[in-house]
């Protein structure tokens, strides 16, 4: 047996144990359920610590006292390494609870540097952009593409109206927004369709998976 | 004084970016054009100016002309363009950039910001270079504001301005309008409909953290269907994926009960924390609904694959079902499988209308108005390019 | 200090991010740039706190005694398995990856496949076309079911049409009216954390 | 109750069997059924094709974990041997911790198959934390994110990464991802940057980014498994996502049954007892 066997054989049985769910959950099912969250942590903590908090926080802040050849943070220097690694530490305070109050230091610079960086490009992606896509000829109804635009015209601003909620929805407004509801189901018709593809894709995948790689019948 | 300068600077700037001058390349000087019997025709309307890019750092020029008249066309085919780039006006300077034949445009990178530069532009055939188009000087400037962005910081102010005003006019006390969503004459129904039939309701706050905003909006909402069902005295369960959410619901329905003035019938029993794992949660909930078989479920939060199966076991044990999430991806499903659904948007007005919270009115009332302000500009849109107004598309078009 | 310095610190961090879009000036950019690495340590560090979480859970579930804490010791035994590994070599072939893609990657694929059962039998059980909106969901749904799939072009040609109709016609117009509402969302949300309106980050009521 | 109504009752452990036939008999019986191609995989595919050989590098962005490899796996290796195939560079980068085993198995596994050479016609950059920090800091240097390759050799050693700066330099850069990443490069890269973003995604996420695809955000799209057999079709080298599409039509097809048999039977058990609808549930 070599490894490559062992390794797909070791898959394939984890892959019947989580498949046996749909008999009734069990212990087999709760075992891999378990493991996968333990190896999965295990992983997300070594690629985060070798690819990213090694090279930039603590190679940087240790290399450099030997006089190495520290790979910098967009040019400076290592003591401003030193900031983001000590503020990255705070955020642990919250483990003990005399202290648990300065890891909103460090909580408040993430929290708010991360809202404010979303606010312009969010304004101009979802919102003015879309107005762009959104706002076209609709003169031209003589042409399928003057229909088409219509409809697309119509379809966006009933759902706009269908999500205002300051007016009671009657007349005119109650008209979009019903239009509006009627475009929101067909695409969430679009939408469930595609769901179903995907989970049917998944399942395909691991019956490759089974039948190809492991049992090798197909 | 000094202020207005930049000010005034920046506002023509602005009006330049929104309108600009039409035809710019036609009425520059045209560089002496001398024909001799080899050398391709030389480019025309050569154009140097400051790049204003999206991340401007001055170090970037701007070159348009025209095409050579041997380009593609005419006697002699041009082979490639060579750019040169000097500091004084007759000096050949050094060579910056080749560019294919058919190439009218080009972006010098890498010019000190402040300093004057001339270019020169010249066809070339392979033997023989066409006499140079000279233009400048052009100087790569710092900018302080980036004017083609304005549209976004104009509707972000506004947007902005108008959540903050509904925010504090929300919280002075002035009753800010916000029409009944019909999912909650749904929900009320429902908890109506378990007491007949003396069954308990269930509700699932979704599988989110305490620290979602759907999560925050379906605690509001189970504070309402708690009040009602202790008046009703109807039992609540209320499952829960995550042991804090557990803990504020444990409140949330032990106040309301008190409120309802029934704070006996609270049983701390029936708020449960089962599974942090999504399908170990999702059959345990399933597990409930199956044994002691709640006659109206309902499913308001953040939901992910699990909905399905709730959806589907609860439809099977004939309860009545209404759903509400902001995860745009489940509501396929919870619309076919349940009796009623609140659709994104709407679980947030619904929390808003219940609560009437400042920073939830504040937001939900500022959304609404910018949507106001997106339709007209749509619909100004459309008008304006049916009556052929360019300008309008230009001023949205930032890139 | 507990509270004032975290909202401020919230506040021009936020505002500082949000005005630098408009200002292309090399000394506001500098800043920018130094920013935002710090907030990328950030981001790694907290997200570590969810290891830190998940192992004082289940060594809380296995303190305590608590029913079914055999699987507590199985998750231990796969992160320890991880972390010792992955010190040793990370390599394709090493045991780090024959773990990663022997384990990690077939349980987690399967258990989305789940869903694939679950759909089918509530599509025969739940899925009903009881009400105006049900019906046109469903109608939409098997054209796309049909005209995503090789059998729905030998069905009829016009299936795969009517499938890329509904796709950028219906579906696109009610989708970027969504876009736009979910964004002004997000945008209002961003807002009031920056102003402090919203601090359930900071957790706790001291 | 009735019978249709008993019908309805059946355990649903008899679907999952048939959904398991369904889903198996494809793989024995293999139907072979012609795929045509649609606009935004079409876009995705020429927009590859145009990048000059040898030259600046195609980016490709693994941005999906193990829960969606069926899907997203089959795009990476038609899009990795398209690239090796016309010479095209290739650099990988993941936002996804648990996409960095995933993207190194894919981008090592083509590389062998066409002869590449790393560091001169491919690189891996590794993972890199915080999604917006990351495609933000990319539009200011590459190098700011991503010092180095995922195995420490600085990118100032990397002959093919020499002159590529920021988007400015990259001609495309593609995200695989089953989750809101996308976006993230819409919102981040394509915005401020004017970078060039196409995207494979799942099917779940696919309907959602039609007006991103409309105002060109997005410059192309592979939608699910599906749109991974098209690329398929494309570069003639047909692989899991042509051999999973007979299974789709088949499972399609039976879930469409289902759907229609199941409210047959609902309604016609209502239309007969009105009653049932919530009176004999607790029996």
């Amino acid at each position: 047996m070599n490894m490559t066997l062992i390794g797909t054989t070791l898959a394939a049985l984890l892959t019947i144990a989580v498949y046996s769910f749909l008999y009734k959950d069990n212990p087999f099912y709760k075992f891999a359920e378990h493991l996968v969250v333990g190896v999965s942590a295990g992983y997300y903590l070594v690629i985060y610590y070798y690819n990213f908090i090694d090279p930039t926080v603590v190679s940087p802040v240790f290399r450099l006292r030997i006089g190495g050849d520290a790979i910098l943070l967009g040019g400076v220097d290592w003591w401003m390494a030193l900031i983001p690694g000590l503020l990255g530490l705070i955020l642990y305070a919250r483990f003990f609870p005399k202290i648990g109050w300065v890891s909103r230091w460090a909580l408040g610079i993430y929290v708010g540097g991360y809202s404010g960086l979303g606010i312009a490009p969010v304004m101009q992606a979802r919102v003015l952009d879309q107005i762009r896509g959104g706002a076209l000829p609709v003169h031209a109804l003589h042409t399928g593409q003057g229909w088409t635009n219509l409809l697309l015209v119509v379809g966006l601003l009933g759902t706009l109206t269908y999500f205002f909620f300051s007016l009671k929805h009657k007349g005119v407004l109650g008209g979009l927004a019903r239009i509006g509801i009627v475009f929101i189901m067909v695409g969430f018709g679009a939408s469930f369709g595609y769901t179903v593809m995907s989970r049917v894709s998944l399942l395909i995948g691991r019956m490759n998976f089974l039948l190809h790689d492991w049992l090798r019948i197909v | 004084m000094r202020a207005l300068l930049p000010a005034l600077s920046l506002s023509v700037s602005v009006l330049l970016a929104l309108f600009p001058p039409a035809g710019r390349a036609a009425d520059a000087p045209l560089s002496e054009v001398v024909r001799e019997t080899a050398a391709p025709a030389a480019v025309t309307g050569l154009q140097a100016r400051d790049y204003l890019d999206n991340n401007d750092r001055g170090d970037k020029i701007e070159l348009s002309w025209c095409l050579s008249a041997d380009d593609g066309a005419g006697a002699l085919s041009v082979l490639e363009y060579r750019v040169w780039r000097s500091q004084a006006p007759d000096e050949q300077g050094e060579l910056v950039a080749t560019l294919e034949p058919g190439t009218a445009a080009h972006v010098d990178t890498g010019v000190t910001p402040g300093v004057a530069y001339y270019y020169r532009v010249e066809a070339f055939d392979g033997a023989l270079s066409s006499p140079a188009a000279t233009a400048g000087p052009a100087v790569g400037r710092i900018n302080l504001f980036q004017t083609s962005r304005l549209p976004v910081l104009v509707l972000s102010l506004a947007f902005f301005a108008m959540v903050i005003w509904f925010t504090r006019l929300a919280a002075r006390g002035t009753n800010l309008f916000v029409r009944r969503i019909p999912g909650l004459n749904a929900v009320e129904e429902a908890v109506g409909r378990a007491t007949e039939m003396g069954r308990p309701v269930l509700y699932v706050p979704g599988i989110g953290e305490i620290d979602d905003i759907q999560t925050i909006a379906s605690l509001t909402i189970l504070s309402h269907v708690a009040k009602i069902a202790a008046e009703y005295e109807t039992p609540l369960i209320v499952p829960t994926a995550r042991s804090v959410v557990m803990s504020a619901a444990e409140e949330v329905v032990k106040e309301a009960y008190a409120e309802a003035g029934h704070p006996d019938n609270y049983n701390p029993d029936n708020i449960r924390y089962l599974s942090d794992a999504q399908f170990a949660f999702a059959g345990a909930v399933s597990g409930i609904m199956m044994r002691e078989r709640p006659a109206a479920n309902l499913y308001l939060g953040a939901f992910w694959a699990e909905s399905l199966l709730f959806a589907e076991t609860g439809f099977e044990t004939k309860a009545i079902q209404v759903a509400g999430t902001a995860n745009v991806s489940q509501l396929p499903f919870f619309v076919t499988a349940c009796d009623y659904t609140l659709l994104g948007e709407e679980l947030y007005a619904a929390s808003a209308y219940l609560s009437r919270e400042p920073k939830l009115l504040g937001g939900l009332k500022g959304s609404d108005w910018m949507k106001v302000i997106t339709i007209c500009i749509i619909v100004a849109g459309v008008v304006l390019t049916a009556l052929g107004v360019p300008q309008f598309g230009r001023w949205f078009f930032t890139q | 200090m507990r509270r004032h310095v975290p909202l401020a610190l919230c506040f021009i961090a936020g505002v500082f991010m949000a005005i630098q879009y408009f200002i292309p000036h090399p000394s506001v950019q500098a800043w920018y740039e130094r920013l935002l690495a710090w907030l990328q340590t950030l981001l790694a560090f907290a997200f570590l706190i969810g290891t830190v979480s998940l192992v004082r859970l289940h060594a809380h579930k296995i303190g305590h005694k608590v029913a079914g804490r055999g699987y507590s010791w199985v998750l231990f035994v796969g992160l320890g398995l991880m972390v010792g590994f992955g010190f040793k070599g990370r390599a394709p072939g090493s045991p780090f990856d024959f773990m990663f893609q022997n384990v990690q990657v077939p349980i987690e694929g399967t258990m989305f496949s789940l869903l694939a059962f679950y759909i089918a039998s509530a599509a025969f059980r739940a899925f009903r076309a009881r009400t105006l909106e049900a019906t046109l969901l469903l109608l939409a749904a098997t054209i796309v079911m049909l005209g995503r799939v090789p059998v729905g072009d030998l069905l009829h040609r016009s299936i795969p049409a009517a499938t890329d109709w509904i796709l950028n016609v219906p579906n696109m117009a009610s989708k970027r009216g969504i876009m736009i509402g979910v964004g002004l969302g997000m945008m209002a949300t961003a807002l009031k954390i920056m102003l402090g309106i919203e601090r359930a980050w900071m957790g706790g009521t001291d | 109750m009735n019978r249709l109504g008993k019908f309805l009752q059946i355990d649903r452990r008899w679907i999952f069997l048939a959904i398991l036939i369904a889903v198996l008999a494809p793989f024995i019986w293999p139907m072979g059924l012609p795929i045509v191609i649609t606009k935004p995989v079409q876009d995705l595919y020429n927009a590859v094709d145009a990048i000059p050989p040898n030259g600046e590098p195609l980016f490709i962005s693994i941005d999906y974990s193990p829960s969606t490899v069926p899907e997203l796996d089959p795009m990476a290796l038609a899009i990795l041997r398209h690239a090796f195939s016309k010479d095209i560079r290739v650099a990988v980068l993941t936002l996804d911790p648990a996409g960095y085993g995933l993207a190194e198995r894919a981008l090592e596994a083509v590389a062998a198959e066409f002869g590449k050479e790393r560091h001169k016609d491919y690189v891996f950059l590794g993972f890199q934390p915080g999604i917006s920090a990351v495609v933000l800091g990319m539009g200011i240097n590459i190098r700011n994110v991503f010092p180095e390759d995922a195995y420490g050799t600085p990118l100032s050693e990397v002959p093919m990464m020499e002159g590529i700066r920021n988007y400015d330099q990259i001609p495309l850069l593609i995200t695989l991802s089953g989750t809101a990443v996308v976006e993230a490069w819409v919102i981040y890269a394509h915005q401020p940057y004017d970078a060039q973003i196409g995207a494979g995604v799942t099917a779940v996420m696919a309907t959602d980014y039609y007006p991103f695809l409309d105002t060109g955000q997005l410059v192309g799209m592979l939608g699910g498994m599906r749109g991974a057999a098209e690329y398929e079709t494309l570069i003639d080298r047909h692989d899991a996502g042509v051999r999973g599409m007979d299974s789709q039509s088949v499972i399609h097809i039976l879930i469409i049954v289902l759907i229609v048999v199941g409210n047959i039977a609902y309604f016609g058990s209502r239309k007969r007892a009105p009653e049932t609808a919530g009176g004999d549930a607790a029996a």
